[in-house]
């Protein structure tokens, strides 16, 4: 019975983890096709496409701007959710739950409904679209997420620790910038680096609030719909190595952090 | 007077005010905009500021548009059951089977393909499941099949897309909640005689429900919002509340209409939320 | 200096952008489109001035002209006299002596197809595409209302100029026939797709627009014009009103209908299609020529007849009937 | 360095509940003082009132003689030393100590060189470059008291500083609590719900209740001679007999209770006493003893518990009343069941209203 | 519903670390067993070796004489009842109650019976509907206690079960616990680091320190007559005194101690305590008393600290020595720097390895 169990167990885990792997596998083996079609047959390895793609200017643009907004739009998500999670945490202000209850709402709307209320308010206002409007929308979902962690890792332990730096005469701004802020350093940094994997990775509200400095995403989707070949794998694969390579790197400084 | 508690007060409303602010003006404003929007109309190449409900009407009558609602609802239930059956025992296995120390590989390796674009990972799947694609080349070259499955450009490639994204992420908020859940409950009712089945029916499943519940919330939203994968992977074969939403944007150049197709997703998604509430709520350490 | 430019997706090949960026010292910004109403709703939400050159369907530049979008260009400076003069459309782009657009290329929408699979003999009755069992799930349709129903009003015996909302019934239970034995609804870069790796035979809608680029690599891949004709696309391109560029634009209007503009416009890398201007065929190689079907070009102008070009009603009743067909 | 303390009826009240009702308090200079009470009674109010963390509803605090009430707790010559430490945990030791000194301004060489002083006071010599994670419960609470001392507060305020502490870590750090506050003079308003914690450490034990104080004194006085029944409980196991007085005169007082007759010395004025009134007589376990002198009281063994230091016995006394508890000794050898005679000074006992 | 247990020669390692160090240890059936030690001295990893949820690296474990050591906690007949109490928070306080019965496949109606006498049985009758977050700690304590009982273990393992308990709810919940354990006669094996609590409950007491059993006994031979030096300093406060053998015979050893020399009465055989060896003479606070007969120390009293039942008193004997710890009464007048005399009956010391 525990034998069939631990079978069956394995052989579900190793089935699941062949679906979960089997487009990225596709997807990197093709962009070595050398060929037209990344099909099979693989037709055996080249790597003009990942020439092509370092020469698409359009697309070496479009990843500057992804890292700009990214970077950008967390750090104003990750201070605006910080600062709301901590008033929300230690005032007891009336009518708190309500306030929290409408700075997360924006996690429980679909990012399209995000995006289009927002191009139709700027578009009424007379904003146009741009890196910077990419950037107030990726913040408007990323605030209530980095809300929910900071607001989720503050403790009453940590009430009477401020207190205790106001009682040897911090004040107000010092408490935050010296206590606060850095004993809730792991919940900023945990934050950020998921502000900035969504933002990263958003298509549909980029889609809708940029227009000619685009982000990854949306050359990506562009490549996409001006013709069929193994480059748009190749672009793919070197978005999945960046994508990895930031993770790893954001993992080992908060490890390194938390030793 | 100004007491300690008014200044701490006063210091709370100081701190929750940008993020307040921010949210009434790129997220409740815009809202409203786009309520109000959905009640103007276009009436030929112009959008009239005539306040009614004809857009309303139209999407209640049009069997193509209430079409693609059932769509989207249909998808959304089968992406979100299949993808919380799917990713349960794999959490399980990793939370349960999988030595401590390897874990966190494990749990990194299953969501390693979160790191690829969206977009690509879509494109990606209309490469494996396309007619002379690696998954038909793969079944016909063991034998199993002799013809081509066709699975490219159908709800089932749509919900495939789907599944595999939502799997990962489950995957991650269940063993959350798996590994969170304190061992004593699970000892304790081994203890009063439970078998290994009974363990995980009586005490593990239901302590771990609020958990799943928060992901499969969270799988509803994101999925039936998405635009994405049923574009690249649906073939055009059925369309969703967003493609429709889109073309209107687009093709049809008709805010009004969008916007009112918008706010009918909205309610899909609060009657989602409030069915699941009482699992959702926001709680401090 | 950057010029804005609203454009569809054969201008965002830097072969053909660069050059004219080099050569005026400019940046060219490009923001894609795929059909008139997704450019005029893109053009609304934006602000005057935004934009400075625009691409359009040849048979929607009344529709501009309308709405006061394009400014009249200089034709004197224009080898007006070198376009072809079937796809001229005078009627469409002038008004009141001023000329509001240029026709820049051209091309087929009618069928695609595997010649390996299919003959194109099998193709010559329209009809059958939606009434027979045996193109069942071996058709695309090319995810465009316009072209297709045009198509299919052509197969239906009526003219694309004439139809109307009485004809629409019929366009749309013909549409329903199609759509049961399509595999799939697609757009340009799908539409290559399905038949360049054997997803489909046949994709209705198609024409050298699809298969030209693909015609090195896999020659199998072929297009042809059923007996009841196709329908004939042609795009122009314009100066907007409110340019505050309008100099750099007209330029950039002359590098585009310059032959050396024309042949890269023609080999783009998103489709293929017939230059405009007839001095292009000088620039282009023979390869390219025959590929483009250079030719037989007066042949299958005399069978095309122009995209439809419904009103604003109208339009919208045959977008509503292309959702329900994708619905069905 | 330190300063007499005095609170002028002060009144707390959050909505609907009186946390602090009219409580007055003087504390002279130097002076270690108690708030003894159980949970919910209002030490941890009074001390945040005392800190400048909450504000009075009514009332007054004065420090050193001059009015505080309205001054923020930097500006207050007090430091507190919180129950869970509140050490900044991204900050080495020494950092923490030093924290209140930067804040004053002063350079980071010279508040080392009085973070490393501080840290030699608590007996923590050479731990400045480590972080509070690193070290024992023990350890951090030292650390938390030489921050707080380190910028000299005239008054250091403690919110049950040893809670979190086990036992025999705990009666280890009253014994260096008492000792440093002795060295450094400060006055030490220390709140504290164990009494044992209280009776070793305290000048002056101040027994809180239901917002009020009950009882005030050294730690003899409030064990030996409580002023309110509460007290009495609070400070210790009590044999609670009911008795109503029978007369009184000639500096004594005759009470009626169910053990038999008791004549009590007391001082001061027995007029006030009525005949008849109903009280009730405190007696200590450790002051029932079997066959001594006193006032006699035979009994039956109910239980006898071994605890060590004594045996707990209760017993059932013959005459009537409630069972009794003794402390008998560790070699005495009863027995449930057995017949036990045991015997109390009436002056060990103490006099209590009736509830 | 009740089985001796036997443990022999555990062993457990986790990797580097020896948890438990060839424990041997018999049990009778219902008997009221208690291990007790320092944290980390392995007290849970014995517990759990009893109830299955760890295996031993080595030794065996028979309960009701049947070796049990291969079977999983659901086929042992021992319950647990952890110090979290790990109540199921889904289900109601009788549902919790009546799991175990469920998973034997008893009928609802019958399990539901059973799960409301349990109920009674630890005093909370009515309180079945309720769910587990709604009660106090000393409630859910009790839920905890019923749910393991209601299956009728033969063996009850309890770890740390009053921990998380405040003082007065603790002893409440002892007393308790020993009644309860009385009417069920089920074998209980507590786990704990209080001392108080161990004597106030155990039958037995088991010693543990370093993963080794250090002393086992009824409370008074553990705390009267420690078998080392380490439970002698567990079970309560003691002074050592070093000692060194001058000579035996005649049922006593003569000692020589910087107190002076010592005559001791021993029991057994005094041949192998060698003339010269180096011990420790173990005394209690309590048996220092003032002036009285047996062996009479001089001093000087260094400190004196009001302690409620007694005057906990240091003192520097003036023969020599390190400073001695005394108990004196209440109203024992001593004041620091003053002459005393103290007694102490050789018969009351303990004779200890000396480290
Ligand atoms: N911020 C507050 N809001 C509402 N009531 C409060 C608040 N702080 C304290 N109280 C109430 O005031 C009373 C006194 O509380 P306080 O914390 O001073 O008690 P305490 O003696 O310190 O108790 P403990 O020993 O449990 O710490 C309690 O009834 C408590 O519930
Ligand atoms: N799962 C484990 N992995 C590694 N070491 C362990 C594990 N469990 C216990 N130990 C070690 O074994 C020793 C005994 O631990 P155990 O938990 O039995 O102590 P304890 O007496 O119950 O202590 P406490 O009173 O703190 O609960 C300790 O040194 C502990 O660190
Ligand atoms: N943007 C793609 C256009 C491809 C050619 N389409 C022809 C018909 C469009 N009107
Ligand atoms: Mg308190
Ligand atoms: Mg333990």
């Amino acid at each position: 019975m525990t034998a069939v169990l631990r079978l069956a167990s394995w052989g579900y885990a190793l089935a699941l983890y062949g679906f979960i792997f089997l487009p990225v596998v596709v997807l990197v083996l093709f962009s070595f096709q050398d060929g037209r079609l990344p099909i099979p047959p693989f037709e055996g390895p080249t790597l003009r496409w990942y020439a092509a793609v370092w020469q698409d200017r359009s697309l070496t643009a479009a990843l500057g701007n992804s890292f700009v907004v990214a970077l950008a739009s967390s750090a104003v998500s990750c201070a605006l959710g910080f600062l709301a999670a901590w008033g929300l945490a230690r005032g007891r202000l009336a009518g708190g739950r309500a306030m929290q209850g409408l700075i997360t709402a924006p996690l429980t709307v679909s990012y399209l409904l995000i995006g289009l209320g927002l191009m139709i308010s700027f578009n009424l206002t007379g904003i146009s679209p741009s890196l910077l409007t990419v950037g107030i929308g990726h913040a408007v979902i990323n605030t209530p997420l980095c809300f929910a962690i900071c607001f989720a890792s503050m403790g009453d332990h940590q009430v009477n620790i401020e207190r205790a730096a106001r009682d040897l005469g911090a004040r107000e701004w010092q408490v935050l910038w010296l206590v606060t802020a850095p004993m809730l350093l792991p919940a900023l940094a945990a934050g950020f680096a998921l502000s900035v994997t969504f933002s990263w990775d958003e298509f549909i509200i980029a889609f809708l609030l940029s227009r000619f400095d685009v982000t990854l995403p949306v050359e990506i989707w562009s490549l996409l719909r001006s013709g069929l070949n193994p480059k748009t794998n190749a672009a793919g694969s070197v978005v999945f190595l960046v994508s990895v390579a930031m993770v790893l790197a954001a993992e080992f400084t908060l490890l390194r952090r938390r030793r | 007077m100004t007491t300690p508690e008014r200044a701490e007060r006063r210091r709370a409303w100081a701190a929750v005010a940008p993020a307040l602010l921010w949210t009434l003006a790129f997220f409740v404003v815009p809202f409203a905009m786009m309520a109000a929007m959905s009640l103007w109309q276009r009436q030929g190449r112009e959008v009239v500021r005539v306040w009614d409900l004809s857009n309303y009407q139209d999407f209640l009558s049009k069997p193509h548009l209430l079409g693609a609602l059932w769509n989207s609802i249909e998808i959304t239930v089968l992406v979100t059951v299949i993808s919380v059956v799917l990713a349960y025992p794999l959490a399980w296995i990793i939370a349960e089977r999988v030595p401590r120390h390897l874990q966190r590989l494990a749990l990194a390796l299953a969501v390693l393909p979160f790191w690829t674009s969206y977009v690509v990972r879509s494109y990606a799947w209309t490469l494996v499941l396309a007619k002379n694609g690696v998954l038909n080349q793969a079944l016909i070259g063991a034998g199993l099949i002799a013809e081509p499955l066709e699975i490219s450009a159908t709800r089932g490639a749509t919900v495939t897309g789907f599944v595999h994204f939502f799997v990962m992420l489950l995957t991650l908020t269940i063993y959350a909640n798996l590994v969170q859940l304190p061992a004593n409950y699970r000892r304790a009712a081994a203890d009063l005689g439970a078998g290994p089945l009974a363990v995980f029916w009586h005490v593990t499943l239901p302590l771990t429900l609020p958990g799943i519940m928060v992901g499969a919330f969270l799988t509803f939203v994101l999925c039936i919002g998405d635009y994405i994968t049923p574009q690249i992977l649906g073939g055009n074969s059925e369309l969703v509340l967003p493609q429709v939403i889109m073309l209107q944007l687009g093709r049809g150049a008709d805010l009004p209409m969008a916007a009112a197709l918008s706010i009918v997703l909205m309610t899909v998604v609060t009657a989602a939320w409030l069915a699941c509430a009482r699992w959702l709520r926001l709680e401090r350490a | 200096e950057e010029l804005n430019a609203l454009v569809w997706c054969d201008h965002t090949d830097p072969a053909l952008i660069e050059p004219f960026e080099k050569a005026h010292g400019v940046k060219v910004n490009l923001k894609e489109y795929e059909g008139t109403g997704t450019a005029l709703s893109i053009v609304e939400q934006s602000r005057p001035g935004d934009w400075d050159v625009f691409v359009i369907d040849g048979i929607d530049v009344p529709r501009a002209i309308d709405a006061g979008l394009l400014a009249p260009l200089p034709v004197a400076e224009l080898p007006m006299a070198d376009i072809f003069p079937e796809v001229v459309l005078e009627g469409f782009q002038s008004r009141d002596g001023n000329t509001y657009a240029v026709t820049e290329k051209f091309g087929y929408n009618t069928i695609s197809y595997n010649k390996e699979k299919i003959s194109a003999e099998e193709l010559s009755e329209m009809q059958a595409l939606w009434s027979s069992d045996e193109f069942a799930g071996r058709i695309a349709i090319y995810d465009y209302y316009l072209p297709v129903m045009g198509m299919v009003a052509m197969g239906l015996g009526k003219q694309t100029a004439d139809i109307g909302e009485g004809d629409l019934p019929a366009i749309r239970d013909a549409l329903f026939g199609l759509k049961k034995n399509a595999r799939s609804v697609v757009d340009v870069v799908s539409s290559q797709t399905a038949l360049a790796t054997g997803e489909v035979d046949i994709l209705v809608g198609g024409g050298e627009w699809v298969t030209a680029i693909l015609a090195a690599d896999q020659p199998e891949l072929d297009w042809m014009i059923p007996d009841q004709g196709a329908v004939r696309w042609s795009q122009s391109i314009g100066v907007f009103a409110d340019s505050e560029r309008k100099d750099l634009a007209v330029e950039f209007v002359k590098y585009i209908l310059s032959p050396e503009g024309q042949a890269r416009l023609a080999t783009s890398s998103c489709y293929w299609a017939m230059p405009a201007n007839a001095k292009a065929g000088e620039v282009l190689t023979d390869q390219q020529k025959a590929a483009l079907r250079w030719d037989d070009q007066p042949d299958y102008l005399k069978r095309a007849q122009l995209y439809p070009a419904p009103d604003g009603d109208l339009d919208a009743a045959m977008q509503d009937a292309w959702t329900e067909m994708l619905q069905h | 360095m330190t300063a007499p303390v005095e609170l002028v009826a002060i009144t707390r009240d959050f909505g609907a509940t009186r946390a602090l009702d009219g409580v007055s308090l003087g504390l002279s200079a130097g002076e270690f003082a108690v708030l003894l009470g159980p949970s919910g009674c209002g030490k941890t109010t009074l001390l945040g009132i005392l800190g400048g963390f909450l504000a009075p509803s009514a009332g007054h605090v004065l420090i050193g003689g001059q009015d505080v009430t309205a001054l923020p707790p930097a500006r207050r010559p007090t430091t507190t030393v919180f129950q869970d430490y509140a050490l900044f945990p991204h900050m080495s030791v020494a950092q923490n100590v030093a924290f209140g000194l930067r804040m004053r301004g002063m350079r980071r060489l010279a508040r080392m060189a009085r973070a490393d002083e501080m840290l030699a006071l608590v007996g923590l010599q050479g731990a400045g470059t480590r972080r509070p994670h690193e070290l024992s419960g023990g350890q951090r609470q030292r650390v938390a008291l030489a921050r707080a001392l380190a910028v000299e507060p005239d008054v250091l305020l403690l919110d049950e500083p040893l809670g979190a502490l086990d036992l025999k870590l705990r009666r280890q750090m009253q014994d260096e609590l008492k000792s440093i506050q002795r060295r450094v003079g400060t006055t030490f308003v220390h709140v504290t719900h164990d009494q044992e914690e209280a009776m070793a450490i305290a000048d002056r034990i101040v027994v809180m209740n239901g917002g009020r104080i009950e009882d005030e004194g050294t730690p003899q006085r409030v064990y030996l001679r409580p002023r309110s029944r509460f007290t009495a409980a609070f400070m210790g196991e009590i044999n609670l007999v009911p008795a109503r007085v029978g007369g009184a005169g000639d500096g004594h007082l005759l009470l009626e209770t169910a053990l038999g007759p008791v004549r009590l010395a007391l001082k001061g004025d027995l007029s006030a006493v009525q005949p008849g009134a109903r009280l009730a007589l405190g007696i200590r376990p450790e002051h029932l003893r079997p066959d001594e002198a006193g006032l006699r009281i035979p009994g039956t063994v109910i239980e006898t518990i071994f605890s060590g230091t004594h045996q707990r016995v209760r017993l059932q006394p013959s005459p009537a009343g409630p069972p009794l508890v003794a402390h008998l000794p560790q070699g005495a050898r009863v027995a449930p069941g057995e017949a036990i005679t045991l015997a109390f000074d009436p002056a060990a006992a103490v006099l209590l209203p009736e509830a």
